[in-house]
């Protein structure tokens, strides 16, 4: 598998020189029909951080994670990339936080496999043999090859969720925020996208259920339960907690 | 693949062309004031129409088993424009029913402006109208008046459908008129219950969407005047007609209407001819020039596919 | 299920196929509008239409069986056409008593029926041919170029994106449904006809809230990868001196088949 | 947890009587746009068996499922209970098997969890306070008392997972199809969903990509791949053979 170069000249500059890539600080939020997902969430990430955030269902992390490029807007000041997350920063904001959604099926809106990888590039203005060799990138790397005709919306729940992978991994984002990406992938496909996430350079952040997982792949760990981070440090630690863990719906491995 | 209520979805052939160009004129003049009210609304409210559109077109699909082997279905102009507003909801219907005709062939192009009328525009002005009378009442008034204007609404769809076809010299207007409105009664029921309950739900879920001030939906209380009007045109037309058709086809004759309206479909054009020919002779002739203008440009096609056929090769 | 049907022919490439889209609307329209005046009764002329259209069907290399089994989706409509058959005058076949109705069938009425239902089944084979042969995202770029309002293309163009994420939804849902509409034996299940409707109320009410909930994830999933407004795509059609031929060959076509039948009417 | 006591006269009396509870000859299905996705399955399960169906990505595990009980309709002869699946059949043969959806979205449709769960039984006819007492059942058994007002559309993945199960339930079916229930469940709900499974004293047939819990259930194993039954067994000599597994996209635990 070859590792992604970022040739492209999509930084904005200051982002490789800071180190602090993700800052949130304070943040609550309700959903529409008042219930309260998010408390005084606050939070720093530095570049090339891979991080894993667990905690038990409806603790909050899809809220979290809506909140890193704007798609959810709570209280609290957020910066990516030292750029404040405002109306004018989004589209910046976005084009450095590839974000792949719980479900896949929110992620996939194209007719075909082609269409729904190419979408990114062809809107990031690139031309028509970049967008088709970064398509067959993407694809490649979570081994879907050969699926570009294929209708999304007609696949396996497991091959949407690869494709949704590789819709935001064709854009050659700087930070990666993945919610719960081995669900419902088959054994092969897990250890495939391990293997990619070890392999793959950016700054990470991604959810899961899946602590062995998150043992193997991520040495900082944020553990949520109702709304608020309970925890957040070396993931030798807090996964070996038993009592930690027991307290937020999980289980030592 | 049947969507929404068939007998409102007319194909091409079936209305003449005096009443399919009429009916399009009516909707074009109703639908660019449509473009320009909505265009001045916030940008996002473009993407939200369109999904509010494939929303509707996908709720159309959605049946209950009434007995039989039949099943209720919903038609959804007045859905679309609570949620929305009138003059979005007129758009979101005619995308809906643009997209039917032009993709599943459900309803014809030509006739595409009377489908839109029917079952779009009035639908969404009856409904916005209606339900814009409880503004500020309590919810199941509310709820009542869109029961009310879906029932409404199908039934005037029906009335104009009727009336186009008789117009067209397609149908008896005795007979169409009161099998349509019959049907469609029953039909209506389905539609007044889908809606009112789908808006209850949208009530329990999001009222936040639903409120006049903050919502999506916009539209002044002048739309009480339209929907009052347009149910009086239903509720009184309807009957009448019904019990006396000769009636209403005298005023059509007397109009001068209904003349033209069951003539031949050439009627447009004077004499059975081009209207800038003369007699028959010249027809000859012009059918002799245009000949010769096909048989030279089929030539050129020729030679031009030949010489990429040697490029190629 | 639908893109299945809507994208059944696209993946052929005639030259029917390769004409810009807005040629072929231009065109389709035309013909429909030339069935539209064709008098009743002129089978000829019919004849000679539907030549066209055979011809047209060949030359996109369309499977004649699916067109003529899709264009049958105008038979329901028929029905509200049969009271053509005893509304105009002419020469009485038979006269049906039906209450205090008096129906009298008449040559002329058959003729005017007939001519009906042949026109409606013309036209909604070009409608087809349209289709079959036109990728749906160039028939918007067409209708953008035809100068529709851009806020209605944009209007369609997003339903068309939604279109089939949203009707999956909804087969997914009464698929819901129909997994628990259980029956046990010797009960009379599946609830009153209102408990039913509200159900399906319910479900629709469901979509309106996913509908919305998830258009501002898909929205942001499409801001998020770039999109600014405007859907691309890859190909622009901007006519040239070919496509001008061809709709002016096409009209004179058009021009000539109607001189032919108003001339022997 | 109190097991479920089926005290209501459902059961057509064959059932009981015979052993074999599904049968499947030679079942094939292809999707309208033309893709295979089942190939001659044959397939025999005996009253209170518990089987695990394991396959990778697109192998045609939820197809096969979705077949159960008439959704989909290949080629091939199904009897589920002695009754041939037909038209007829149908409205009964759905009071038998109880079927949970894969993606949870999908399983509920109602405004409140207590309507989603209240419709099985009160389309089957059951008077209201059976109903009620049903429902009630039914949450405690995936410990979600106290949601009924909540609305489902509004509740986190995991949550959504443990209603659509509680829906099933709330039937009292005598088969339990059951297409990934762990996925996406949060370590402790995953533990309480294995415990579940293991009191109920219904035939049950659950896919799933998780081969610890299928060891840890299940007696018998089903392997499927590219539409087709690989492999038939006992769980402890099939999720041994190495050489199989890893021919098949899934890895030994
Ligand atoms: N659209 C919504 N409206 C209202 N409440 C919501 C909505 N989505 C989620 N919630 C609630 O917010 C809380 C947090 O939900 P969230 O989806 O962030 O949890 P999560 O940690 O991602 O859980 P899971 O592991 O199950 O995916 C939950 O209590 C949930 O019920
Ligand atoms: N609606 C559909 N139309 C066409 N093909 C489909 C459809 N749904 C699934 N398929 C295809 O059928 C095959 C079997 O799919 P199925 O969903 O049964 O797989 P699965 O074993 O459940 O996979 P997963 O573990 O990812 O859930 C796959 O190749 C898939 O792409
Ligand atoms: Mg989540
Ligand atoms: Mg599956």
């Amino acid at each position: 598998m070859p590792p992604i170069v970022h040739k492209s000249p999509t930084t904005p500059p200051s982002l490789a020189e800071n180190k602090t890539v993700i800052d949130i600080n304070n943040l609550g939020f309700s959903y529409p029909d008042g219930h309260i997902a998010l408390k005084d969430i606050s939070l720093s990430i530095q570049t090339g951080e891979k991080i894993a955030l667990v905690g038990p269902n409806g603790a909050g992390k899809s809220t979290l994670m809506l909140h890193l490029n704007g798609i959810l807007k709570g209280n609290g000041d957020l910066e990516i990339g030292l750029l404040p997350l405002n109306k004018e920063n989004l589209p910046v904001i976005r084009s450095l936080v590839g974000l792949v959604f719980q479900n896949p099926d929110d992620q996939l809106f194209s007719p075909t496999v082609f269409e729904d990888v190419a979408f990114g590039p062809l809107h990031m203005g690139l031309d028509e043999k970049e967008v088709i060799s970064r398509v067959e990138e993407a694809l490649a790397l979570v081994d879907m090859s050969g699926f570009n005709d294929r209708l999304s919306h007609h696949l396996s729940t497991g091959q949407k969720k690869r494709i949704a992978i590789a819709t935001v991994l064709s854009m050659h984002p700087q930070i990666l925020v993945l919610d719960e990406p081995s669900a419902g992938l088959d054994p092969r496909a897990r250890r495939g996208l391990i293997n990619l996430l070890l392999e793959l350079p950016m700054t990470m952040l991604v959810s899961t259920h899946d602590l062995r997982m998150a043992k193997e792949l991520f040495p900082r760990v944020i553990i949520m339960d109702e709304g608020q981070i309970v925890a957040d440090g070396e993931t030798a630690t807090l996964l070996e907690d038993e009592v930690l863990l027991e307290k937020h719906g999980l289980e030592k491995e | 693949m049947h969507f929404s209520p068939i007998l409102l979805h007319i194909p091409d052939g079936f209305l003449s062309t005096i009443v399919s160009l009429i009916s399009w004129a009516i909707t074009i003049a109703i639908l660019s004031v449509a473009v320009k009210r909505t265009e001045k609304l916030d940008e996002k409210q473009v993407p939200l129409m369109g999904i509010m559109a494939a929303f509707i077109f996908a709720a159309q699909m959605i049946n209950f088993p009434v007995a039989g082997g039949t099943s209720g279905h919903l038609l959804g102009g007045v859905l679309a424009a609570i949620l929305l507003g009138p003059w979005a909801g007129m758009l979101v219907m005619t995308a809906v029913i643009g997209v039917q005709g032009l993709l599943l062939q459900d309803g014809g192009l030509l006739v595409m402006g009377a489908n839109i009328l029917n079952m779009g525009l009035l639908t969404a002005a009856i409904g916005f109208g209606l339900y814009k009378v409880g503004d500020g009442r309590k919810r199941t008034l509310k709820l009542g008046l869109a029961g009310l204007g879906a029932w409404l609404s199908v039934m005037a769809g029906a009335l104009t459908t009727s009336l186009q076809l008789w117009l067209s010299g397609t149908a008896r207007l005795d007979i169409v008129l009161p099998a349509m409105l019959g049907v469609h009664a029953v039909i209506g029921i389905g539609e007044t219950l889908i809606t009112v309950s789908a808006l209850a739900f949208i009530f329990r879920t999001r009222p936040d969407l639903l409120d006049p001030a903050e919502g999506p939906a916009r539209g002044g209380r002048g739309w009480i005047f339209v929907g009052a009007a347009i149910s009086l045109f239903v509720l009184i037309l309807s009957p009448l007609a019904s019990s006396n058709p000769d009636g209403l086809e005298r005023v059509a004759g007397d109009l001068g209407f209904l003349a033209q309206g069951k003539d031949a479909p050439f009627s447009i054009l004077p004499d059975y001819t081009l209207p800038f020919l003369g007699e028959g002779a010249f027809s000859t002739i012009a059918a002799g020039i245009i000949g010769a203008l096909v048989v030279a440009i089929l030539v050129f096609f020729i030679i031009q596919s030949l010489r990429t056929a040697k490029k190629n090769a | 299920m639908h893109s299945n049907i809507f994208d059944r022919y696209l993946h052929n490439n005639s030259s029917i196929h390769r004409l810009a889209p807005q040629v072929k609307v231009v065109i389709a329209i035309l013909f429909i509008f030339s069935n539209a005046l064709l008098p009743d009764g002129d089978w000829l002329s019919f004849a000679i239409s539907w030549a066209v259209i055979l011809l047209l069907n060949w030359l996109a290399r369309l499977n004649l069986g699916y067109t003529l089994k899709r264009s049958l989706i105008v038979l329901p409509f028929t029905l509200a056409a049969i009271t053509a058959l005893f509304s105009v005058p002419g020469k009485t076949l038979t006269i049906w008593q039906i209450g205090s109705l008096e129906l009298i069938l008449t040559d002329a009425g058959l003729i005017r029926f007939l001519s009906i239902i042949v026109r409606s089944w013309l036209s909604v084979q070009i409608a087809i041919l349209l289709v079959a042969t036109t990728k749906f995202p160039d028939l918007i770029h067409a209708l953008e170029h035809l100068r529709l309002p851009k806020m209605l293309v944009t209007v369609i163009a997003f339903l068309y994106r939604y279109m089939s994420v949203l009707t999956d939804e909804v087969i997914r849902l009464m698929r819901a449904r129909q997994a628990r509409s259980a029956v046990l034996p010797g009960r009379n299940g599946g609830g009153s006809l209102l408990w039913r409707a509200r159900t399906a109320g319910n479900m629709v009410g469901q979509l309106f809230l996913r509908s919305y909930e998830r258009s501002d994830r898909i929205y942001h999933a499409m801001l998020s990868r770039g999109y600014s407004g405007h859907l691309r795509t890859l190909n622009q059609h901007e006519l040239n001196i070919n496509d001008w031929l061809i709709i002016a060959l096409a009209f004179l076509l058009i021009a000539f088949l109607q001189l032919f039948a108003h001339s022997i009417g």
